[in-house]
């Protein structure tokens, strides 16, 4: 295949389709993590919480499927995501309470939380399966997909909606791109919002006005849990139909990555997790370049380093060039008003 | 998060401490195995004298050690982890969270292969040259996200991460394409010179004089600390960057100097593990180690001389858990899952009087 | 109604969980309309009582009462709900939200989950006005200076109803001109039925403004005093617990030359404001040379660049004839430049370290101490051991953590690790910040023997009093330029004030010797 | 030799659906028919520790046979096998070298997975161009394998020319995940294959293909499995999956572990050789089953055997990558 043959098929909408696919899991945790940093709680154990998620899902919906046999396929899944949100929201609870109970170093204590969830669910998955790799034995559901007839209508835009085959994106694809804007808003209008920034920026001035901060540094781990849920769910219910040991492979590093590529900012972290998802669609397509695929799995960690040394550099010359800038006007408004000085 | 560069409190009130944890760990991992295990008290063997040689008389009178292997690999293990332990505590002493030992850790190796493959030199020059070079490359990966954090102010968490993964996929690449050995059958560099494999100690082990390497590299390191105006500045710039700059110091070269010299620690790792242990690279070079570096870290407070004892505690566990997952019921998953357990109560500073408050509830609230 | 008791408290005791007895059986009321001042050294345990007050400390023993109920405070929201409310020693605010935002955290309105921004500013400015102190809702706290940050503190507490004030030290960084505006809302706030209590070092305030006094020593109450009966000097003895000797410091202006000389200095921060304006001046050896200045009008920003932490972006200072401005820390430190940070706990010690390795920052890498890197702990050893001696720390070994200390004792150790570098230019910033009557005196002496030792000293206080009576020159800052310079002896707090505040400016006033300071006459 | 006890070492851990498991199929065979003793280790992901596990095991003096496999593990068999002459190891899908370390005391079974795939070679270009729904006019063909290791682009290389024997010039769509636990990598590199216009892509990759198969079942289109008849095991789990996977090249490990050791039982001596199990031993084969009949006419599927006869009497030779 030729370069410009590789250069068409990312421009067609099952490309678009495909970042989507890929970045919705490293939104949800972005957004997650995200929540948790501006809370001053940062979040290493995405990680963990994705799998655990990820797990019970999958587990939660065989489960439903075995008790409610005559129910539907979508309330299996429903079943399903439900349990693989309160397992990951039970993780963050565990992270919650050793941090702000029991002071544990909240870096390590993450690197324990994805311990746990590394060991537990290949443990659990054998126990109920009777295999370590994954649940194919299992008959699991996953959410749907759903098309948007609607917005799938407009001129040129219209496929952008069409996903991979004209069927529309996965729930959990609209969710993620809902999702962007609800944490937006969370976090600039509402009072919780405003009390969680200020939480993440002073404690202590929180606390003296009675801002409750351990509750409200237990809300947010909590939500970091549930959106890194999603994220989790969205993989063995959405991307894939079933759970593999470590299936996460990384995304909740590149997640917690996306948050300081994207600044902090809801929007700024949305696209560097977007940005995550386009590297790997990259590598994985690139493979048909004949490019080896180490080149291509170092393109992401790669551009993001250069993106925060370029952050720094450009902040730095901003500056440079606003002293510069600002020295010259000083300059110019002590020769106007020479008397300004005598 | 100032609890991490360790240094504050008494030693020996920490160290108790850190014992009552573990053993409050190894209490629930064993009520956990009691429930899941239909052979616990081999469990228990396992895991408390796994690691031991055993000596068994033979009819003809002969004495016959079996388990050497199992004990040397508890001390092979707690080289490593010691170094990797020492490659975790010495930037966290600079207050630098660096997570990047893993990478470094490739990377040490993989200098280390190239020149125990391709140089023809005698074992004299060529074990020193190996080391420095696996000593050198450690350097330079931890020297460069140090450089970042203290230019740029790039978060070391997340740079050291992603630095982590292009240092895998260079590994990978590099002996995928560049020193694949094609008589193997699976993507490995070839054997490594004789000379520049290190001779085992013990028979049938990869105990080498790393063993003694190991301790003297924690102890320079203590010293490194305690003795030299670098170390004071580590230690300065560690606990408060802005008084260090105020008197003077070079903050940001502290800052990267901390991460390489974990760098190196985790370069000599990966010495050890490639000509002591595995004698030639594959592409799955272990991925985690520094993690459990972290762990030792921990159970060492940062401090370079309890780094040793710390590796040799956790080396025992690990190797008395292999034995358990080896010859008992018990899978290996649900030794990760104790050790988790364990690191979330180490890490708890404040574990054992909340547990308290908790149960004493009526008497705390008069 | 003038008597009616709004609080009272009986017997209260606070033990720290390191086992520090910071409180013991204090007792004492507040009526309604009254100010009432507290005073005491420093770790007297005044802000540990009004911690107790506000609910961010339990009591260990004693009782509160509230309007005559017995009241458990266990969070702010309680002593909220009961109309206290505390301003804290800091600042407690966060810079980068709005005024309103701050003043409304903790009680927005809200609609449903939301935030009603319309209403909060409304209600913010509607405050502000009832109390007389306007405010732009929407401003930006981090731009604001340091008087209208102490506003925003005042009206978060109003905001929320308080009917009781505890304010503690709410005078340290503000002027003259600021202070009296202070105590005049704090008055107008009193005439409407509300009770304030202040905490304060400066007891020429007390005199001024408090209709009774309680004195506190080492955790207990050592003295209630209306200050119309007392003098100052007795109030500083209940302090105390001993008289105190107050004489000025002797002046003597050396006639040599220059040593330290300052062209020109200008720097532009990082958000391109001008903190410097081509601030020039000269310090003879064996002079001092006062800074005073509003915070945020570049006194800090000159001291950081005369210690090297900040480049000019035009000018340089000389010390000798050789340039050390703008070469970095360490440069200007080897050039004998020493520095007493402003910020203690922050920029001058490791809390964590001993004080023997906090002693030695400053010049460990002399031959005294290290050779060849390698630290010689001996020597290290037996030189804080001579300065423990020679600045009288109080402590029980050099090993201890300086974080262990009292403020004034940790300060001495900073004031003992400079000077021990016997330098030729200290730069001192806030040298006696938060440090009581007591261990003020024995640094403000120590300082004036350095001085007398031919070091070139440039004090830089908000403390006037203390610029005026250690200063032989004094210049003013305002916006970042030197806006007038005086004779030490013919300053007068009240002109410094209307110079600080930019009401009087001299055009084209430098700090140089070939300047005729200017006499004090408006 | 008489076996009676045996050990299966894993350097990974079981669940790969691939050749661990159907070994330890084997395993559980040889405990059942055979009533050996029989314990299987998983030391696990981590190189550093295979080689005292497994000198611990043959040290433990437990079990007089150690089975394990892939190449990995022939450097430390032939050092092993010098040192404990006592015991015996059967290596299966690695040869250890013979003429440098003697290795009297073990037996290698290696795996022609060529010959199979060459099979699928065959049918796979059969199917994509008897398939009318074919977006490609062109023929396309995907190959997602888990490692670039000999034994999988073995199975390239086998696949490639039995296409080719059928078409000229197919495109041939060859790609590795790096990885074999990451499906979702699997699937994406499927859907770009389906995107590329493969009607079938053959999943030589572990867990990573499993996101293969599921790629299948979202785009409609067909995979083929490997080592194991994958048909089967998602038979009932998943049927929507199961209907996918038109059949798989087996690799019959535990078929050629329980053949070998019932060999060495009946007193042939195996020890000091390798045997290479192909069609003609059944070592490897196509799975056909009913999702194979509901997509390939009967008439392929007798011109599959017939030429599976060609393979074994040597009168087509398949191309290997050793
Ligand atoms: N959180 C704490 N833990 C332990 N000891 C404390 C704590 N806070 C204060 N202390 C100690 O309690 C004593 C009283 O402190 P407090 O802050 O009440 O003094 P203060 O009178 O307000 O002093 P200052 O004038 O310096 O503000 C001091 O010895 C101090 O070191
Ligand atoms: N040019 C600069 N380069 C780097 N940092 C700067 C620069 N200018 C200012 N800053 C930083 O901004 C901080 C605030 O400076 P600013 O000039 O407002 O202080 P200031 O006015 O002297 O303060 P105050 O007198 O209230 O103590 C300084 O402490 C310094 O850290
Ligand atoms: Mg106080
Ligand atoms: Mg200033």
């Amino acid at each position: 295949m030729t370069i410009v043959e590789f250069f068409q098929t990312l421009l067609t909408a099952s490309f678009f389709a495909a970042i989507l696919r890929a970045a919705t899991p490293m939104v949800f945790a972005a957004l997650g993590g995200l929540i948790s940093e501006l809370a001053g709680v940062i979040n290493v154990a995405l990680e963990g919480m994705m799998l655990i998620a990820a797990f019970f899902g999958v587990v939660g919906s065989t489960w439903a499927a075995s008790v409610w046999p005559e129910a539907s396929p979508l309330f299996f899944a429903l079943v399903g995501a439900a349990a693989g949100l309160g397992a990951a929201m039970l993780l963050a609870l565990v992270l919650a309470v050793f941090y702000l109970e029991f002071d544990a170093n909240l870096i390590i204590a993450g690197v324990g939380i994805n311990i746990l969830a590394a060991g537990l669910t290949v443990f659990l998955l054998f126990s109920i399966s009777g295999d370590k790799g994954s649940s194919a034995g299992l008959t699991s559901f996953a959410l749907p997909t759903l098309p948007l007839r609607l917005l799938q209508d407009i001129p040129v835009i219209g496929g952008l909606f069409a996903g991979a085959n004209g069927n529309g994106h996965h729930v959990l694809v609209y969710a993620a791109l809902l999702a962007i804007g609800l944490v937006w808003v969370f976090l600039h209008k509402t009072r919780l919002g405003l009390r969680l920034r200020a939480v993440g920026e002073n404690p202590d001035a929180c606390r003296t006005v009675g801002v409750p901060v351990k509750r409200i540094q237990y809300v947010a781990i909590l939500l970091s849990g549930f959106l890194a849920g999603l994220g989790g769910i969205y993989l063995s219910m959405g991307y894939l139909t079933l759970f593999q040991a470590n299936m996460t492979a990384g995304r909740g590093f590149l997640a917690l990555a996306a948050i300081f590529l994207g600044a902090r900012s809801v929007f700024g972290t949305a696209g560097a997790a977007a940005f995550f998802g386009l590297a790997s669609v990259f590598a994985a397509q690139l493979g048909l370049l004949d490019v080896p695929t180490a080149v291509v799995f170092s393109v992401a960690p790669l551009v993001t380093i250069l993106a925060l040394l370029a952050f720094a550099w450009r902040r730095q010359r901003r500056t440079r060039a606003q002293v510069a800038a600002e020295l010259i006007t000083l300059n110019a408004r002590r020769k106007d008003t020479p008397d300004a000085q005598a | 998060m100032s609890s991490i560069a360790g240094g504050q409190g008494s030693v020996l009130q920490e160290v108790i401490k850190t014992l009552v944890v573990i053993v409050i760990g190894l209490l629930i991992g064993m009520v956990i195995v009691l429930f899941i295990s239909e052979e616990p008290t081999k469990v228990f063997d396992a895991i408390l004298t796994g690691p031991l040689p055993s000596a068994s008389t033979l009819d003809d009178g002969t004495v016959r050690w079996r388990g050497m292997t199992r004990f040397g690999t508890f001390l092979e293990d707690s080289i490593t982890l010691a170094l990797v332990g020492l490659a975790v505590a010495i930037p966290f002493r600079a207050q630098q969270f660096s997570l990047g030992a893993d990478g470094q850790m490739f990377l040490g190796a993989l200098a280390s292969a190239v020149v125990s493959i391709y140089l023809p030199l005698p074992g004299i020059v060529l074990i020193p040259l190996a080391f420095l070079a696996a000593v050198i490359a450690g350097f330079a990966w931890g020297w460069l996200p140090g450089v970042m954090k203290a230019r740029a102010g790039a978060n070391e968490i997340v740079t050291t991460l992603m630095l982590n993964v292009i240092a895998i996929q260079f590994f990978i690449y590099c002996v995928t394409f560049l020193m694949l050995d094609r008589q193997a059958g699976f993507i490995v560099t070839p054997f490594f010179q004789d000379a520049a494999i290190l001779n085992p100690l013990i028979h049938r082990t990869n105990v080498t004089w790393m063993i003694a390497v190991a301790p003297l590299v924690c102890l320079l390191a203590y010293l490194f600390l305690s003795r030299t105006n670098m170390g004071y500045e580590l230690r300065v710039v560690g606990q408060n960057p802005a008084f260090g700059r105020r008197m003077g110091m070079p903050v940001d070269r502290t800052v990267a100097l901390s991460m390489a010299l974990g760098g190196a620690a985790a370069g000599m790792a990966g010495f050890h593990i490639a000509n002591a242990i595995l004698k030639r690279l594959p592409s799955d070079f272990p991925a985690g180690l520094g993690f459990e570096g972290i762990v030792v870290a921990l159970l060492a407070r940062n401090d370079p001389r309890l780094i040793l004892p710390a590796a040799l505690f956790y080396g025992y566990l690990r190797a008395g858990a292999q034995v358990m997952e080896r010859t008992t019921d018990v899978s290996r998953e649900m030794v990760l899952v104790v050790q988790a357990i364990i690191i979330l109560l180490i890490v708890s500073e404040n574990l054992l009087p909340r547990l308290g408050q908790w149960i004493g509830l009526g008497r705390s609230a008069r | 109604m003038q008597n009616e008791i709004v609080l009272a408290v009986d017997g209260l005791g606070k033990t720290y969980p390191n086992g520090t007895e910071a409180v013991k059986g204090v007792s004492f009321d507040l009526r309604r309309g009254e100010i009432h001042a507290i005073v005491g050294e420093n770790g007297a345990g005044k802000s540990t009582v009004m911690k107790m007050l506000y609910g961010l400390e339990q009591p260990t023993t004693g009782r509160i009462a509230v309007a005559g109920q017995q009241v458990r405070l266990t969070t702010p929201q309680d002593a909220i709900d009961l109309h206290i409310g505390l301003v804290h020693q800091h600042m407690m605010l966060l810079e980068s939200l709005s005024v309103a935002e701050n003043i409304a955290l903790g009680a927005e309105p809200v609609r449903g989950p939301f935030l009603d921004r319309a209403k909060m500013n409304r209600e913010v400015a509607e405050v502000a006005a009832t109390y007389g102190m306007n405010i732009d809702p929407a401003a930006t706290v981090a731009r604001l200076a340091v008087g209208q940050k102490q506003r925003i503190e005042i009206l978060k507490v109003l905001y929320k109803g308080a009917r009781i004030l505890l304010l503690d030290e709410p005078t340290a960084v503000l002027t003259p001109q600021e202070t009296r505006d202070l105590f005049k809302a704090i008055r107008g706030l009193t005439e409407l039925g509300m009770t304030v209590v202040f905490i304060t070092h400066k007891l020429v305030e007390v005199k001024e403004v408090a209709d009774r006094v309680t004195v506190m020593r080492d955790g207990q109450v050592t003295g209630r005093v209306e200050p119309r009966d007392v003098t100052v000097a007795k109030i500083a003895e209940m302090m105390v617990g001993r008289p105190l000797s107050h004489k000025p410091a002797e002046r003597r202006s050396p006639d040599l030359p220059a040593s330290v000389t300052a062209r020109d200095l200008t720097l532009i921060g990082l958000d391109g404001r001008v903190r410097l304006n081509r601030v020039s001046f000269d310090i003879r050896p064996g002079e001092i040379l006062g800074v005073a200045g509003v915070e945020g009008n570049g006194q800090a920003a000159l001291g950081q660049v005369l210690t090297g932490l900040l480049e000019p972006a035009e000018g340089a200072a000389r010390i000798g004839g050789t340039v050390f401005t703008g070469r970095g820390v360490a440069a200007a430190r080897a050039l004998g430049i020493a520095a007493i940070p402003e910020d203690r706990i922050h920029d001058g010690i490791v809390t964590d370290m001993s004080i023997e390795e906090n002693f030695v920052a400053a010049e460990y890498r002399n031959p005294r101490f290290s050779r060849r890197g390698i630290r010689d702990r001996n020597a290290v050893n037996a030189a804080t051991r001579e300065m423990i001696a020679a600045f009288g720390v109080k402590t029980t070994s050099e090993q201890t953590p300086i974080g262990a200390l009292s403020g004034g004792n940790m300060q001495k150790v900073v004031l003992g690790r400079e000077f021990t570098t016997q330098p030729r230019f200290l730069i001192a910033a806030q040298p006696t910040r938060g440090v009581d009557i007591g261990a003020a005196e024995g640094l403000r002496q120590q300082l004036v023997d350095l001085r007398d030792a031919g070091t070139a000293v440039l004090l830089i206080s908000a403390d006037l009093e203390e610029t005026i009576a250690l200063s032989d020159r004094i210049i003013v800052l305002f916006k970042g330029q030197i806006v007038a310079h005086f004779r030490a002896e013919e300053a007068d707090e009240n002109v410094l004030g209307l110079y600080m505040l930019g009401a009087e400016r001299k055009a084209g006033a430098n700090g140089c010797i070939d300047q005729q300071p200017e006499h004090a006459h408006v | 030799q008489d076996i009676q006890s045996v050990a299966f070492f894993v350097n990974g851990t079981l669940g790969d659906k691939s050749f661990f498991d159907s070994a330890q199929r084997g395993m559980d065979r040889l405990g059942g028919e055979l009533g050996l003793e029989t314990r299987t280790i998983e030391a696990g992901f981590d190189p550093t520790r295979w080689e005292s596990a497994l000198v611990d095991l043959a040290d433990s003096g437990e079990y007089d046979t150690i089975i394990t496999g892939t190449f990995t593990m022939v450097s430390y068999v032939e050092q092993l096998s010098q040192e404990f002459p006592e015991v015996n190891f059967i290596l299966f899908d690695g040869i250890v070298n013979y003429a440098e370390c003697g290795c009297e005391n073990v037996h290698s079974i290696l795996f022609k997975q060529n010959e199979g795939s060459y099979l699928a070679g065959v049918l796979a270009a059969t199917l994509t161009t008897e398939t009318t729904d074919s977006l490609n006019p062109d023929p396309v063909l995907g190959f997602v394998g888990g490692m670039e290791i000999p034994v999988i682009q073995d199975f390239f290389v086998g696949y490639k020319a039995g296409a080719e024997s059928v078409l000229t010039g197919p495109t041939m769509l060859e790609q590795y995940a790096n990885n074999f636990g990451d499906p979702a990598i699997g699937k994406e590199i499927a859907l770009a294959q389906y995107g590329q216009g493969a009607d079938i892509v053959f999943a030589v990759a572990g867990g990573t293909g499993q996101g293969v198969l599921e790629a299948a079942v979202e785009q409609g289109r067909l995979a083929f499995g490997v080592d194991s008849d994958q048909a089967a095991i998602f038979a009932e789990s998943n049927p929507e999956i199961a209907n996918r996977i038109v059949t798989s090249v087996l690799k019959n490990v535990d078929n050629a572990l329980v053949s070998a050791v019932t060999r060495i039982q009946a007193g042939e001596n195996l020890f000091g050789t390798a045997e290479a199990q192909g069609l003609e031993t059944g070592g490897v084969g196509l799975a056909i089953n009913d999702v194979t009949r509901a997509y390939v006419s009967a008439e392929t599927l007798s011109r599959l055997d017939e030429i599976a006869a060609q393979i074994i009497d040597g009168s087509i030779e398949v191309p290997t990558a050793f």
